[in-house]
């Protein structure tokens, strides 16, 4: 079942290192910025930002100890929209 | 006392009286009765308009009323039918009444929410009356509010789409509790393969409220946007794109055709077994196949762009899952005609209105192959046979499964019988109807009449006069069959607890069911639509 | 093959798989209810299953589905691929006429007059709000759109005169929206084209 | 009757409903994908226009604020009540600077004549419209949830120094926190996508 009745206590440590990182990873991504790579430019910028978002969820959002039901539609949520751009690429991109 | 009183004679939260007990109640049944009026009330003046339509139609020229009027009433119709009748007609009226009783539950989990969102709908509602009134009346867009014309219209497109957006919240949030209470307040001895069908395709259909309303939130949001501040997000000549528009709009109202039909399933699924006394065929591959379409339909918005002007690849895809789509609705026709193989089949008004209902679904499913399909779609796109199509999948399928839940709960919901040969005679003539009316109109999309239109070539009057004659007949069966219903009050014959011989948990409980639904804990049984013993049982009600 | 042709076929193929497939679930379902009804069958049988019947009938639809999307999507390219020698006529739409601009900057209003015997390609504009270009004897329709130029074409194989309607909803006269298309013998069009615009 | 409350069952409505929040932003972001492919130079342009700095500090302070939500979740669970109060403040105070930020930024660009429909815009490369007209819509609906999530936190705090969220009931601390987490998650596709394209 997934009815985890006792939550999960993160300690102020584990999300100070979430800051840390975070913060570390916005500093990444704004001196990536400043690098002129062409179009390599905004998969790496998504790609970070991705990451940091990875992390909020984790573990600011407590997602790593959450029940199957809200893993599972977030992972279904986040496919809709997917298809929502990609789908929607079928067609601007071909056009 | 030797029977507990119903939830008409106690209030939830307890204490509050008169029309307190109803304008602040938690209670998912009597929020489910108070969606029913509201709806009753929006499909009478829809279908008055509707009937008005198609006079103005049945001869050539100026009939009734002038264009202006004309396109004005066509977006009422379409925005009422859609917005405050086939989305909210099931998932809000049976749902909230029957979901938490299948699952064996007391309340929804968010009874105070439930009733917020009963009041957004009647905001919503009160919203789409008010933008009749006031500037410069109702928008003469079509319920699609294509830009840019929906931008460049003088009328009040703002407010209508606003109204929208709220009953889309309404809706969304409808669905979320009904996740919700599937997730954490089924009864702990139901497994995933033990609940009723009805409730698995509420639930199914709440996914696609979750996640594709707001969808339509933020298009409506930038309509208004648009119109207020002339972004020049869709227009094109401050480099906005129409098209995107039209994908943002069908990525909401293609599923949003699912959230209409999923629950009319659901009923379907239910009445085939209990009348045919015989467990459902293939209830796993019903269960999937409910999933199946939440999920591939949403994948197969831009079937209705083909002619838009968007690219040839994404005609290929959109025709290509549109074509997959119509697997899983085929599965589940199958199953419901195998049901009744070799079953003891009673002849009711639920069953007759379930069996108008699989032949009317099944024309408008075979109907949108011929849609779905590139090449013929040029040709019938925006004609009478969308319209005719559409129809058929709308009204034949979910209007009518709304129809034969009504007569299918009725008994559970208010405590009486009515009578049958009245409803017989109700859904004859409202099928008979149904198919003079849109029989013609599918011919007329063939011959290549466009839909929306005022005035016509000459070479389709006939099939407009058919038409409107069909109108008439089936709107005339539609009032026999409520005057009949609402007769039952009158006669008052009270109904047994279980006056069909059905399995799932509201048959246990007493009709009208008490406030918290179950007096004793229910017996969940290991499959829900087991109907071993349930013969003589239904004797003793002496039918 | 003409894409008119092509279109009608598939109407036909489609159709037709409909109406057996609508046939044969309207007589199962009626023999059904009328054999198994209560007085003559009392005692329903338990099936609940049957895993075999299950695959036939989801594979079976599955197959027949993609033959159709075949067979439309061939129909459809008939519609898109442009024979090289056509001749090209702009459209342009408005509230609430159509306007066909020639090679030679004719313009002609609500009448789209071309030679027999010859491919024609439109292609088309709008100078507002969206609308649709329906040629219901050839079977093309395609949207006018603002900023975008869409086009479609047709094969003028019969001489006569066919009409052309706006298939989009574009306002309060959108049902007048209607031209009329003439197909006329070379001769005829030379003439015609040759006359000053109006 | 529900005698005790069920935690996990708030949790999953508040996810629920933030779905919903992320396919609302996400229609936004399909208009962004689809004209970012078709006007790149324009939008590059744009890009530049804004101000990084600016930018960056937003995104450090919403971090922060982030954290420190977390944070007093953690301290309401382990039960010390005013570091609880002081973390709520400090969030509400970041939510605070990250609209003043906001409003210096709005103010300096529609000072410099781009807002919508202003002349400079519509006169300008279209590119360049829909780009301002995007980054206007999405950090406007997105400082609109800034500030209902500052709503919720500060009932959050109001029902904390009531003594209504302790140790054991703590939901609606808990789902405020998760409202605000969203709208940080939504700012960190924000900021690359439009302060640091190209």
């Amino acid at each position: 079942m997934d009815n985890q009745d006792k939550p999960h206590v993160l300690s102020y440590s584990q999300l100070a290192g979430v800051l840390i990182i975070l913060l570390a990873l916005t500093g990444v991504t704004v001196g990536v910025s400043y690098v002129h790579m062409g179009f390599l430019n905004v998969p790496i910028a998504l790609a970070i930002a991705c990451l940091k978002v990875s992390f909020v969820l984790l573990f600011f959002m407590h997602l790593k100890y959450e029940g199957p039901v809200i893993v599972l539609s977030l992972i279904g949520t986040v496919s809709f929209l997917m298809i929502m751009i990609g789908f929607t690429f079928w067609d601007v991109a071909f056009r | 006392m030797t029977s507990t009183p119903s939830f008409y004679h106690q209030s939830a939260p307890p204490g509050l009286t008169g029309i307190k007990a109803w304008l602040l109640t938690h209670d998912h049944k009597r929020l489910g009765l108070m969606y029913l009026g509201a709806v009753l009330f929006w499909f009478t003046i829809a279908m008055v308009l509707g009937l008005l339509l198609r006079t103005e139609l049945m001869s050539q020229g100026r009939t009734i009323m002038g264009p202006g009027l004309y396109n004005s009433f066509f977006t009422l119709h379409g925005v009422i039918m859609v917005f405050l009748f086939a989305i909210p007609a099931i998932p809000a009226i049976f749902g909230n009444f029957f979901l938490p009783i299948q699952l064996g539950t007391d309340d929804v989990f968010f009874p105070r929410l439930n009733l917020f969102s009963w009041y957004l709908f009647m905001i919503g509602g009160l919203l789409a009356i008010v933008s009749l009134f006031v500037g410069d009346g109702f928008p003469d867009t079509g319920w699609t509010f294509y830009v840019p014309f929906s931008i460049q219209n003088s009328k009040n497109v703002g407010l209508t789409v606003t109204a929208a957006f709220i009953l889309g919240m309404s809706s969304m949030l409808t669905g979320l509790n009904f996740v919700t209470t599937f997730h954490r307040m089924r009864d702990k001895r139901m497994g995933l393969m033990q609940i009723p069908l009805f409730t698995w395709s509420l639930y199914s259909t709440a996914w696609v409220q979750i996640l594709a309303t707001p969808v339509i939130g933020i298009t409506f949001i930038l309509v208004v946007l648009e119109r207020l501040l002339s972004i020049g997000l869709f227009d094109p000549d401050k480099g906005g794109d129409p098209l995107l528009y039209q994908h943002l709009f069908w990525m909401y109202s293609h599923p949003a055709v699912y959230i209409m039909i999923l629950p009319g399933m659901g009923v379907i699924s239910e009445i085939i077994p209990v009348f045919s006394r015989k467990s459902i065929f293939g209830y796993k591959a019903i269960v999937w196949s409910s999933m199946a379409i939440a999920i591939a339909g949403s994948l197969v918005w831009a079937h209705h762009m083909y002619t838009s002007g968007m690219s040839d690849v994404s005609v290929f895809v959109f025709s290509l899952l549109t074509f997959l789509v119509a697997v899983p609705s085929a599965v589940k026709v199958f199953s419901w005609i195998a049901t009744m193989y070799k079953g003891s089949i009673e002849m009711t008004p639920p069953f007759l209105l379930a069996l108008m209902f699989i032949y009317l679904f099944s024309v408008g499913g075979l109907t949108g192959l011929v849609l779905g399909a590139a090449g013929t779609d040029i040709h019938v796109h925006d004609t009478h046979f969308v319209v005719a199509h559409f129809h058929f999948v709308m009204f034949g399928g979910t209007g009518f499964a709304f129809f034969a839940a009504l007569h299918y709960w009725w008994p559970k919901m208010f405590g009486v019988m009515y009578t049958f040969r009245a409803a017989y005679w109700g859904a004859v003539l409202a099928a008979i109807g149904f198919m003079f009316h849109y029989v013609p109109m599918l011919i007329l999309g063939l011959q290549g009449m466009p839909r929306r239109y005022y005035d016509y070539l000459p070479q389709y009057e006939t099939g407009n006069f058919l038409a409107g004659f069909g109108a008439y007949i089936m709107v005339f069966g539609i009032i026999i069959m409520f005057v009949n219903l609402l007769m039952s009050f009158r006669k008052g014959v009270p109904a047994p607890a279980d006056p069909w011989g059905g399995t799932t948990l509201e048959w246990k409980v007493p009709s009208p069911p008490p406030v918290h639904n179950f007096i004793d804990k229910p017996q969940i049984m290991d499959f829900p639509y087991d109907f071993k013993g349930v013969g003589e049982q239904s004797q003793k009600n002496g039918r | 093959m003409t894409p008119v042709q092509g279109v009608d076929r598939t109407f036909w193929y489609i159709l037709g798989i409909s109406i057996i497939l609508l046939f044969g679930i309207t007589v199962m379902m009626v023999c059904f209810v009328v054999k198994y009804r209560r007085s003559k069958n009392p005692v329903p049988s338990d099936i609940r299953d049957n895993y075999k019947l299950e695959i036939v009938w989801t594979i079976i639809p599955t197959l027949i589905a993609l033959s159709m999307f075949y067979v439309g999507w061939q129909s459809y390219l008939g519609l898109r691929t442009v024979p090289k020698d056509a001749m090209q006529i702009e459209v342009s739409a408005q509230m609430y006429s159509w306007i066909f601009i020639y090679a030679n900057e004719k313009e002609s209003e609500n009448e789209l007059v071309v030679p027999v015997g010859k491919a024609i390609k439109l292609n088309i504009k709008s100078i507002d709000v969206i609308h649709g270009f329906y040629l219901p004897a050839f079977r093309i329709k395609v949207d006018a759109v603002r900023g975008m130029t869409n086009y479609a074409w047709f094969f003028a194989d019969r001489v006569g005169e066919y009409s052309i309607q706006c298939s989009q909803y574009c306002g309060v006269n959108h049902s007048a929206m209607v031209a009329k298309l003439r197909i006329v013998p070379q001769e005829e069009f030379d003439a015609w084209l040759a006359k000053e615009s109006d | 009757m529900r005698s005790e409350i069920d935690r996990v069952g708030l949790k999953i409505g508040m996810w629920l409903f933030l779905y919903s929040e992320i396919i609302l932003f996400g229609g936004l972001f399909v208009l962004y994908a689809a004209y970012f492919h078709k006007h790149p130079a324009s939008f590059a342009v744009g890009g530049k226009e804004l101000n990084r700095v600016i930018g960056a500090l937003n995104t450090v302070v919403l971090l922060l604020s982030s954290f420190t939500v977390a944070a007093s979740i953690t301290a309401i669970q382990k039960g010390s009540r005013k570091l609880t109060i002081g973390f709520l403040i400090f969030s509400i105070f970041c939510g605070f600077i990250f609209l003043v930020n906001k409003y210096f930024e709005w103010g300096a660009k529609i000072h410099h004549g781009i807002y919508p429909n202003s002349e400079t815009l519509v006169n300008g490369e279209p590119g360049l419209n829909i780009f301002f007209g995007l980054y206007y819509v999405i950090t406007g609906l997105h400082g609109l949830h800034i500030i209902i999530g500052m709503v919720l936190l500060s009932i959050s705090l109001a029902l904390v120094l009531a003594g209504k969220i302790d140790g054991s009931r703590f939901s609606m601390l808990d789902n405020s926190g998760l409202y605000w987490h969203l709208v940080d998650l939504i700012w960190i596709f924000v900021f690359p996508l439009f302060y640091l394209v190209l």
